[in-house]
């Protein structure tokens, strides 16, 4: 066994020499892992959820009666270059009848004799634009165009959705701390497990010349083993979760898988780390 | 003495025990390579505690040990392994792994030293025969009875060719005929050029051609 | 030290002798006792959310507009005695045409001569018989009585609503499954830690004529206290959190007291039958 | 021999090593109540195996083996335990739990046999004044020397009037004046009355009187 072969060979003897204590770390580490999972999945799901109610929001914006079509067309292809805006849809008079009507069954005005419907414009936005502080700034610019008579967008609805979104991410935020220092604490327990049962050896060639890094990187590899094993098995069960249960009632959001690899490498390190934190005490 | 020819130097030393109680005080000793040094004293008068020092496991009070012109602090990482290397170790903190077999525990002076893995092979087989432990290669160390520990623990010592050997109560324990059997191979380490730092309880049995026989007394060696 | 009192000692000397051992135990048991509490809490919240939306659900029923009032009135009699039935309310041609002109802001019917809108009944229920399935019996029953036009119900939101409750609690339960045996892996292994750097102790103890339970007890005193103590800190700082921040857009709902309360002993039990696993087996 | 004084009885004890080596076969002994054996035999002939089996630790291949009338056998934990209770070890696998003091190690027997508190502590300091011990009393056991740990494991093995005493290797590594008062203690122990066995590789210096010296050869006692 060469200096180099040592700490790899060493760290399967460990692993295979207590299968038990490898099997309950691993396990444990692969639920934490796959709460992790769950979490994040959750908070994609919420997200896109709540982006996909957002892109349907639109802005109303009626014109008033007295105010030209010339004006009008004006105003609609001004507002149509203005910053943010994606499209503009023009109901008439007639359109807005026409609309009540199939709304209702029959025609309501019949009886008028004039359309009391006002002229419109419906604004759909970008999504970046979609937050409350910038069509509230929307707002207020055209607000000033004179022979707008009345702007409306569900300003309520759009604060209250993003609270609740800002809440989200802030319990996924919390929740991903509270599971990743579990993780890593856990990760430096078994390893301290695994250092404490091999003690005797550590001691004995410290004393033979053995130097620290050299002795405590079997128990780096075995921590960064747990955590990539446990990350890559967690995001696998996911998958296959998803693949086996069809959710009819919602559409589930797993992350990409770019971010995955990214999270389980972060996993490994921090497996690599707490090894060294775990072996470096009794050295 | 020439600089360059020291083994082993301790430079008035001071050592005390946990309850304040002095062990040593102005100790010195030097030792030339190949140079043996037999230490007596009675139980409890600090040989462990010298070993101890010997291998950068206790920080004395004052004084500096040198082990081949490095000295030995406690903290300087590179350089105690460097000397620890060079260090062969007998019994005392010296123990043989308890649930490894024979051949891991003589693989690993070897694997430290980073020989080459056919290297090792030859050579722990090699060392296995020449004292006749052969059979007991797959056994675990804790099966084996104190004489062969012993005797594996001697085989260690010497299998990377480590110029120090430091061998705390060789005989305690052992049959007369295992007795006879450790002698003869200290005095053929002894003969092959190893410095070696014996230490043990009683004079008895211990003959050594060339050895120092000092006797720790007082605080200091005489 | 007499024999009843040497494992309380042991106990006590061995957390206190390993304090950052004993410190990082209890903190990830915490973390993970805290993980169950927001779960648990998240889905008392979403359940009383959706609870709450399901008992403003209404059934309208329309009557054909040949139906004499005499018999309207019986038929309004007769299904206030029906079962589950929590209120009825009686909408008039006249109030129909109010509330449409409230909603519309003119009266758009003034051109007619006949109001076209039929008379109705809107129906609320007992919160035990919100379900789908007894709304569409309930539904089938009242549809047999001739003169009734028209029965509506918001049936698909019903049935989606009841999928994602039964989706909440199912994965509430995984969760929870999956963070009770991570805890008691992790107990085990805390446990395994301490019998190890104790393992010495252990056996000479033991050649000295010691029982096997009574070596172990300090060890499974040590597993209650880790589960005991994480398990009510963990309640302690959701309770002091719920204190501390108010949530404007969603309101909190923490499982009763009992509750919590017979979860903290099921979690030092957990702890106690850990510390029995852990210590088991180097005896 | 009078079933009701027997202390030890090893009947046709068969045992061999993990190798299949065969250590003892039809091993016979036979100790009256205060008697002495001391049984002599080279390293490696299996003296510490015998008393692994006297004390339940390892499982004979045949034969049974009785302490006071009591069969040992491994799982069968509760005669174990009460017969562990009566034997009091010293050496071999008898050590001191290192990180603890030595009252505390001194307190354990007594802590098992369930000793009132107030009776433990005047033992355990009667005992520490016997052995002259009072000074090590709040040292850890690991920081003491060899001969220190020997005496504190003596004075264990009476603490709780212990009937049997089992030492492995009472002498080894002491320097003669500690081996004299080891040897002075283990005639007193005898004198008093206990029943002891002891193993050593080597006669000398072992005179305790009326004690039966036995050899192990060919796998039985002669
Ligand atoms: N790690 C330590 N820390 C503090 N004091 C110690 C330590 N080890 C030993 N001592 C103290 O030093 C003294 C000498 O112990 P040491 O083990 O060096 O003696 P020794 O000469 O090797 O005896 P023996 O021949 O019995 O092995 C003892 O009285 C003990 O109290
Ligand atoms: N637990 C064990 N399992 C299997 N074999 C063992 C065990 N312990 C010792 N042996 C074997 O039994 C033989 C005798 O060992 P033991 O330790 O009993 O000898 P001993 O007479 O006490 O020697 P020493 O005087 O050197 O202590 C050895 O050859 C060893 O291989
Ligand atoms: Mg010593
Ligand atoms: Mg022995």
């Amino acid at each position: 066994m060469s200096r180099l072969w040592y700490p790899v060979r060493k760290f399967f003897g460990n692993m295979f020499g207590r299968p038990l204590a490898a099997a309950t770390s691993l396990l444990s580490l692969l639920l934490l892992f796959l709460l992790f999972d769950l979490v994040w999945i959750s908070a994609q799901t919420v997200d896109a959820h709540f982006r996909q109610l957002l892109s349907t929001l639109e802005m109303e914006l009626f014109f008033a009666e007295d105010l030209p079509d010339s004006t009008v067309t004006l105003i609609r292809e001004t507002v149509l270059t203005l910053d943010g805006v994606k499209n503009i849809d023009y109901t008439s008079k007639e359109a807005a009848r026409q609309r009540l009507q199939d709304l209702m069954g029959t025609d309501l005005l019949e009886g008028f004799d004039d359309n009391p419907l006002p002229r419109s414009l419906t604004i759909t936005f970008w999504d970046n634009y979609l937050g409350s502080e910038q069509l509230q700034q929307f707002k207020g610019r055209i607000e000033r165009i004179s022979g707008i008579s009345e702007i409306y967008y569900p300003r309520g609805w759009l604060e209250k959705t993003e609270v609740t979104l800002s809440w989200v991410s802030r319990i996924v935020l919390f929740l991903g701390i509270v599971i990743f220092l579990t993780v890593a604490l856990h990760i430096i327990h078994a390893i301290r497990l695994s250092v404490r049962v091999h003690e005797e050896e550590i001691r004995q060639m410290r004393l033979l010349g053995a130097g620290k890094l050299f002795l405590s990187l079997p128990y780096m590899f075995e921590g960064k083993f747990y955590a990539l094993a446990a990350s890559v098995a967690g995001w696998a069960i996911v998958h296959y979760g998803q693949y086996r249960y069809s959710f009819q009632s919602f559409e589930v959001v797993l992350p990409p898988l770019t971010d995955i690899v990214y999270f389980c490498i972060i996993a490994a390190a921090v497996g690599f780390l707490g090894g060294y934190l775990g072996a470096r005490r009794p050295l | 003495m020439d600089k360059q020819n020291t083994a082993v130097e301790l430079v008035d030393i001071k050592l005390s025990n946990d309850a304040g109680a002095c062990l040593f005080e102005g100790l010195n000793l030097s030792l030339a390579q190949g140079e043996t040094a037999i230490i007596i004293g009675p139980t409890g008068v600090g040989k462990t505690s010298l070993v101890e020092l010997l291998c950068g496991c206790r920080r004395q009070d004052a004084g500096t040990v040198i082990i081949f012109g490095q000295p030995v602090k406690i903290g300087n990482g590179h350089t105690l392994t460097a000397v620890r290397r060079k260090i062969g170790g007998v019994g005392g903190i010296f123990k043989l792994i308890s649930y490894q077999t024979v051949y891991e525990n003589l693989l690993a002076p070897l694997i430290i030293c980073g020989e080459r893995p056919s290297v090792q092979k030859t050579r722990v087989n090699q060392v296995l025969m020449d004292f006749r432990l052969q059979s007991k290669k797959c056994d675990k160390a804790r099966e084996l009875s104190r004489g062969q520990q012993i005797l594996v623990m001697l085989a260690r010592a010497i299998i990377a060719d480590q110029p120090l050997l430091i061998i705390d109560e060789p005989l305690a324990g052992l049959d007369a005929a295992m007795a006879g059997e450790v002698l003869e191979l200290l005095r053929r380490f002894s003969v092959a050029g190893h410095t070696m730092v014996i230490l043990s309880t009683g004079r008895t049995g211990l003959e050594i051609p060339n050895a120092k026989v000092l006797y720790i007394k007082d605080g200091i060696l005489q």
